[in-house]
């Protein structure tokens, strides 16, 4: 077990020094460097972008920029961000748990109610509810997230929508959240947190509910199903015990490969409700061209959808026995 | 063949994707004949933020434009870049998985480690760090970009077909008969290949349209004043409270488009993969 | 010997792409306590789907005509309710599988499953439920229960998993065991050994089996009376050894000669001309008749009936009838 | 002294050893697939080899066609040295090993109609081109008696039989000397399996051609070979002509193994020696001789246990790999019936 964990880490840093890698190509292949690329935009005049190019290493050689560049990030240096005038990794660091947070209450949302409508879909395939819910689930597959986010909005949210519940934008209330009781102060987040969540997993369960029905329907037609019934069993536990469990197999690894979607999605998502997250940033990092923060977020992304894998993988080992002992 | 499409036209969502694609499909080639107005002329202060009537059945936006010609328009161009984008990420990935999973292990372990890789960098994410470099991006480029970062996904597929093809018995059977290497690739491999890169380019298909709208919303793809449904909703967003006209309707569009996609790529996973059939 | 199942014009059919598919076709059979009953045809003849239907476990697109009469001493399964029907399926008949592998759980240990089936229908405790189910792995000779209990199905052979299907069946002591190729997937050697398992098991507990086969020899060697199906009918029912010394069918005489066997002289093999069809497309009439090397017109325009042909001795062909009567 | 003709295949000290895929946690085990085997096959000679599933019997027929690479030994067919060949000459010696494969289905390629699978190596070996090679498969439809209206279908349009006559076509397209059948007729039903075990008969005699079957159905192999091998765990654990192996086999293993083939006649059931446990995994094969822990015969003992056993004559053309072959080996009643630890 505690090999698995030690080999799965060192292929995830293998796979994040990739990254760095293919980020670092893609950059330096570019015509042009950040200060050409800034060009007529910024009106800094040409010695100081070539100081600036001094000060960067960008006067270097390829493969000494290359090998400092990966120096650098093995002590976790990702450089400094030029629109907030500090270490790209400090800035990043901010952002990241109002982006955990996001993501995590979505995934909540994403599986649990996408295994929930896709097993209920799968055991009754065929029905007029089957039919129906693969209508909803189809559409809510076919929404784009941010656009989702907007018609929420148009509905539910203050000042916009028709029915002036929850806020529409940020993650707490300016100006009054400090002067809030603790619990006041869960529930402002919580229900500042609503909406985007709700956009982002939405679209998420649909996803996992055409997922999850088809997997269902697989394991329903196999031999064991029917070994289980012929043994008298409730159908109820031949749904819950038999069929659900197995079918959650395929829906593990599912949950393994929703992690780049799911940073995906808070990119857009938050950009529609301002929530400070790291997708925000990278945005608006985009825009003021501050390109070490794009590469750091890149690179700290490729580490979160790492992370989310070896969990997956580990879920996956305690759910089926078979591959246990398999490294 | 005649055989597939009959049982791909007995299929009740392929038929639905079909029927709603070629509607969609029709509206886009035929934009200049459809479309009442021109997409970029600016009709006057006058009718600025109209909401939906008889003239505008889809409203004006801000610049006085009618958003009906600029959403027939914008699908337009999203037909365009997802056909083109995915027909580049289906070569580039077939390829790619070919090479992976009929050429050998340091060939497969070296570009299956570079598509892990790829894969770990939230798709959104990758597109921002390749359209950071850009200026300003038109089509051409557009479908470049989407196309060269889309077949990651496309060659595991494929590398997972060619390895388990490789283990059917007709392959072995064309072995012993001796039968040479390109021989086989060309009429034994790849055309037991075709069925699951059909059915991952259809559903690619929407997701490309999904993801430029995306980026068009962030304001990275298609520039103004060309008309493209994510910039629409870009700009709608600001105008949520006054004129949710000018962002519902591209919104329609594309999910209507991603549906027709999805249920062709259904119906074709329906018939065509042999583990469902 | 009382009639333990008595199974009248049981009719399933399948809605297919290429058609309504009439698997299994007015099939009656008796089973009496304590006897071994085996169904031998080739594949696609109806024998797995009429094992499924008694116990009613067809799926859809699978249907069971309404009019089909499963009585079990003397309750129709047919009009059971689910509930009811849950109490016979494990308790009173259970049924094994062709594929040990395929029809175990693989997420599950082999004891749970078999733990499973015990609670199902005793109300006992976990622990006397393991108890039961130690106590049965040993009585279906895998060795090492206790510990065996705690394994799960792959790491169990081939002849071992299939050892604990039968644990699994026997767990309430069944008065019936319906055994569908219970010894196809497994090698030679294997099979000898869960054959004889089950003949002696079927002793020791006073069961009823029913065992369902493509293999005429194990039908020789096991039961006491032979059902021959084709085309989704039973087409000749006997003694075995009035079936095997005296076949009324031709298709069981053809059968029987095309079987390569180690007790004859290696000579060339008689022959069926053909294959089964399939069951969207059963010929009209007698459906054999294309087959078959005594074909007359009148088996091309109607379908013979199930009848007598000898003393307990059924057959479906109107030779054989026309026979017994100029013998009588 | 006689002269001997050289044989057609010559098989010699041939091993196949899989490099276990062993990770981290799991050590690493060789698992020995085929452990040094040797036999002759002569011209028109038609040879049985028989044995349950992980007995290897596969794996030798793939390493003699070399879809497998060997680990160690030789193969010559008519003089050539078949392990030695580049690709260019093995293609071409492909012409003359041909082989049917068990699953008639898995073995055709679902995207071509079979009449082109039949043709394709016809034009590849450069046999015939254009409508000569049509007529060709004509012919070959024909003589597998098949309908040759059916050249247009697939594979999926046609029965189990129908499909496996398409490969015994295909097979005898390029008209080899040696055709290897792997399990020909196990995946077939009864009926249809005497059609195609007669049509090997037919075409052996027409063509005289040479062949080795691999099955594990004694009774089916009984009716088509002349010689036979058992193998058992990757060995040889006899090989004798048939008729002897059958009426009176030496190796307990053998023994057993007929013992066991149900007889489809209720009077003629004979005492069945049932033996215990399974087939040693491959990669834990057990010290001495591979069938120890399994064997019923009276006399093992501790040579069993820790010696091989070699395969040595026992008779004129007969070889057995058993330390007590000699003694009589008649089980119990009890023994034979008590499997049940």
């Amino acid at each position: 077990m505690v090999r698995f964990v030690a080999r799965r880490l060192l292929q995830g840093v293998a796979v994040v020094f990739l990254v760095a890698t293919l980020a670092f190509i893609l950059f330096r292949l570019a015509p042009g460097d950040p200060f050409t690329r800034m060009g007529d935009a910024s009106s800094a005049s040409q010695e100081f972008k070539a100081q600036a190019r001094r000060n960067l290493g960008l006067d270097q050689p390829l493969h000494t920029q290359y090998f400092r560049y990966i120096a650098n990030l093995a002590r976790g240096d990702l450089g400094m961000s030029f629109s907030e005038q500090r270490p790209v990794l400090r800035a990043i660091a901010d952002r990241v748990p109002a982006t955990v947070v996001l993501a995590a209450a979505a995934l909540l949302i994403d599986f649990l109610l996408g295994i929930f409508i896709g097993a209920a879909q799968g055991s009754r395939a065929g029905s007029k509810a089957d039919d129906l819910l693969s209508v909803l689930t189809l559409t809510l597959y076919s929404v784009p997230v941010f656009w989702l986010g907007l018609m929420l909005m148009l509905v539910f949210a203050h000042n916009v929508g028709l029915l002036d519940l929850l806020p529409a934008t940020g993650s707490k209330t300016t100006g009054v959240y400090e002067y809030l009781t603790p619990l006041g102060q869960l529930t402002d987040r919580i229900r500042h947190l609503i909406l985007p969540a709700v956009a982002l997993g939405l679209v998420g369960a649909a996803g996992t509910a055409r997922y999850q029905r088809a997997a269902m329907l697989d394991v329903i037609r196999q031999d064991f199903i029917r070994t289980a019934r012929a043994k008298g069993l409730r159908e109820r536990s031949v749904l819950l015990g038999h069929a659900l469990r197995n079918s959650l197999l395929p829906i593990i690894t599912l949950f393994g490969l929703s992690f780049p979607i799911l940073l995906s999605g808070t990119v857009l998502v938050e950009t529609v409700f301002a929530w400070p997250g790291l997708g925000k940033f990278v945005v608006d990092a985009i825009f003021a061209r501050d390109y070490n923060v794009v590469t750091g977020a890149v690179i700290i992304s490729a580490c979160m959808v790492v992370l989310g894998n070896l969990l997956a993988d580990l879920l996956y080992r305690a759910v089926d026995p078979r591959v246990r002992g398999v490294v | 063949m005649s055989e597939t499409l009959l049982r791909l036209s007995r299929n009740r969502r392929w038929r639905y994707g079909i029927a709603l694609l070629t509607v969609l499909g029709a509206l886009a080639a035929l934009a200049p004949l459809l479309a009442p107005y021109d997409p970029t002329a600016q009709l006057g202060l006058a009718r600025q933020l109209l909401p939906p009537s008889a003239a505008h059945p889809f409203g004006t936006d801000i610049f006085g434009r009618d958003v009906l010609s600029r959403v027939i328009y914008g699908a337009r161009i999203s037909f365009v870049i997802a056909l083109s984008a995915v027909l580049l990420s289906v070569i580039i990935g077939t390829s790619v998985g070919v090479a992976a999973g009929y050429g050998g292990r340091l060939l497969d372990g070296a570009l299956m480690r570079t598509v892990d890789a790829a894969l770990a960098v939230p798709r959104v994410l990758l597109l921002l760090l390749v359209l950071a470099l850009w200026e300003r991006v038109g089509v051409a480029s557009l479908i470049i970009i989407l196309g060269s970062t889309s077949w990651f996904g496309v060659s595991r597929i494929v590398r997972a077909e060619v390895l388990s093809v490789r283990e059917r018995g007709y392959m072995e059977a064309a072995k012993s008969l001796g039968v040479g290497q390109r021989r086989i690739l060309s009429h034994h491999l790849l055309p037991n290949i075709t069925s699951p890169i059909i059915i991952a380019a259809t559903l690619g298909m929407g997701q490309i349209v999904l993801i430029e709208a995306g980026l068009s919303f962030l304001g990275l793809g298609i520039q103004e004043p060309t008309a493209s449904l994510g910039r629409m909703m870009q700009a709608g967003s600001a105008l949520l409270v006054n004129a949710p006209w000018t962002s519902i309707f591209p919104g329609a569009i594309i999910v209507l488009t991603v549906i027709g996609f999805s249920l062709v790529g259904d119906g074709f996973r329906d018939t065509l993969d042999p583990r469902t059939a | 010997m009382s009639e333990l199942l008595r199974v009248r014009h049981l009719t399933t059919s399948f809605m297919t792409g290429a058609g309504l598919a009439r698997a299994v076709d007015d099939v009656s059979l008796t089973l009496l306590e304590g006897e071994t009953l085996g169904m031998v045809g080739e594949s696609g003849c109806g024998k797995t789907v009429t094992a499924l239907s008694l116990l009613r476990l067809v799926d859809r697109p699978g249907h069971i005509a309404h009019e089909s009469v499963i009585e079990y001493q003397g309750k129709d399964l047919m009009q059971m309710s689910p509930a009811q029907l849950r109490q016979i399926r494990g308790a009173e008949i259970a049924m094994i599988f062709q594929e040990p592998t395929a029809s175990l759980n693989p997420v599950l240990t082999v004891g749970a499953q078999v733990d499973e089936a015990v609670r199902a229908h005793r109300s006992v405790s976990r622990a006397d439920a393991r108890a039961r189910t130690v106590e049965l792995f040993e009585l279906v000779g895998i060795p090492d229960p206790a510990k065996r209990v705690n394994e799960y199905p792959h790491q169990l052979s081939g002849g071992m998993q299939q050892r604990a299907m039968i644990a699994m069946a026997l767990s309430c002591n069944p008065r019936i065991l319906i055994a569908d190729e219970p010894t196809t997937a497994l090698d030679v050697t294997i099979q000898a050994q869960i054959l004889e398992l089950l003949v002696e098991l079927k002793q020791r507990l006073g069961m009823a089996m029913i065992l369902i086969t493509h293999d005429l020899g194990i039908v020789a060697g096991v039961a006491d009376r032979v059902a021959v199906m084709y085309g989704g009918q039973i087409v000749e029912q006997a003694n075995t050894d009035a079936l095997f010394r005296q076949p009324a069918h031709p298709y069981t005489s053809a059968l029987l000669r095309a079987v390569p066997r180690l007790d004859q002289p290696a000579t060339r093999l008689a022959t069926i001309p053909g294959a089964v069809p399939p069951a969207t497309a059963w010929p009209p009439a007698c459906r054999f008749h294309p087959r078959c090397p005594q074909t007359m017109d009148h088996c091309k325009s109607e379908m013979p009936g199930l009848t007598e042909t000898g003393p307990a001795h059924l057959t479906r062909c109107w030779l054989a009838e026309e026979q017994h009567r100029r013998d009588a | 002294m006689k002269s001997v003709p050289t044989p057609l295949l010559s098989v010699r000290h041939l091993v196949k050893q899989y490099r276990a895929t062993g990770g981290l946690l799991s050590r690493p085990a060789p698992l020995l697939a085929v452990s040094d085997v040797s036999f002759d096959l002569a011209y028109g000679e038609s040879l049985g080899l028989v044995g349950e599933s992980g007995s290897g019997k596969t794996t030798l027929a793939r390493l003699i066609l070399r879809l497998t690479e060997a680990t160690a030994g030789s193969v010559r067919f008519d003089g050539i040295d078949v392990l030695d060949l580049d690709a260019r000459s093995l293609r071409a010696l492909r012409r003359r090993i041909q082989i049917v494969f068990q699953d008639p289905f898995g073995s055709l390629n679902p995207r071509m109609s079979v009449g082109a699978a039949v043709r394709e190596p016809i034009e590849v070996h450069n046999i015939a081109r254009g409508a000569a090679a049509v007529e060709k498969v004509t012919q070959l439809f024909q003589e597998v008696g098949l309908d040759p209206s059916y050249v247009d279908r697939y594979p999926h349009e046609l029965s189990g039989g129908q499909r496996q006559r398409v490969g015994i076509a295909r097979a005898l397209s390029v008209e080899p000397d040696l055709l290897v059948l792997d399990e020909p007729v196990s995946a077939l039903d009864v009926s249809v399996q005497a059609q195609v075990l007669n049509l090997l008969l037919d075409l052996r005699e027409r063509r005289g051609l040479t062949y080795l079957f691999i099955a594990h159905d004694l009774a089916v192999v009984r009716h088509i070979a002349q010689r036979i091998i058992v193998m058992y765990a990757g060995r040889f654990v006899e090989t004798a002509p048939a008729a002897q192996a059958y009426s009176e086999p030496l190796h307990p293993y053998t023994r057993s193994l007929l013992s066991a083939v149900p007889v489809p006649d209720p009077r003629g059931q004979r005492q069945r020696i049932v033996l215990k446990g399974d087939m040693p995994d491959p990669r834990h094969t057990p010290a001495g001789c591979v069938f120890h822990p399994r064997c019923p015969h009276l006399k093992k003992d501790d040579r069993c246990r820790t010696e091989v056993p070699l395969l040595r004559e026992a008779a004129e053309g007969r070889k057995v790999a058993c330390h007590w072959f000699e003694e009589p080996m008649t089980v119990p009643q009890s023994q034979a019936a008590r499997h049940v630890n």
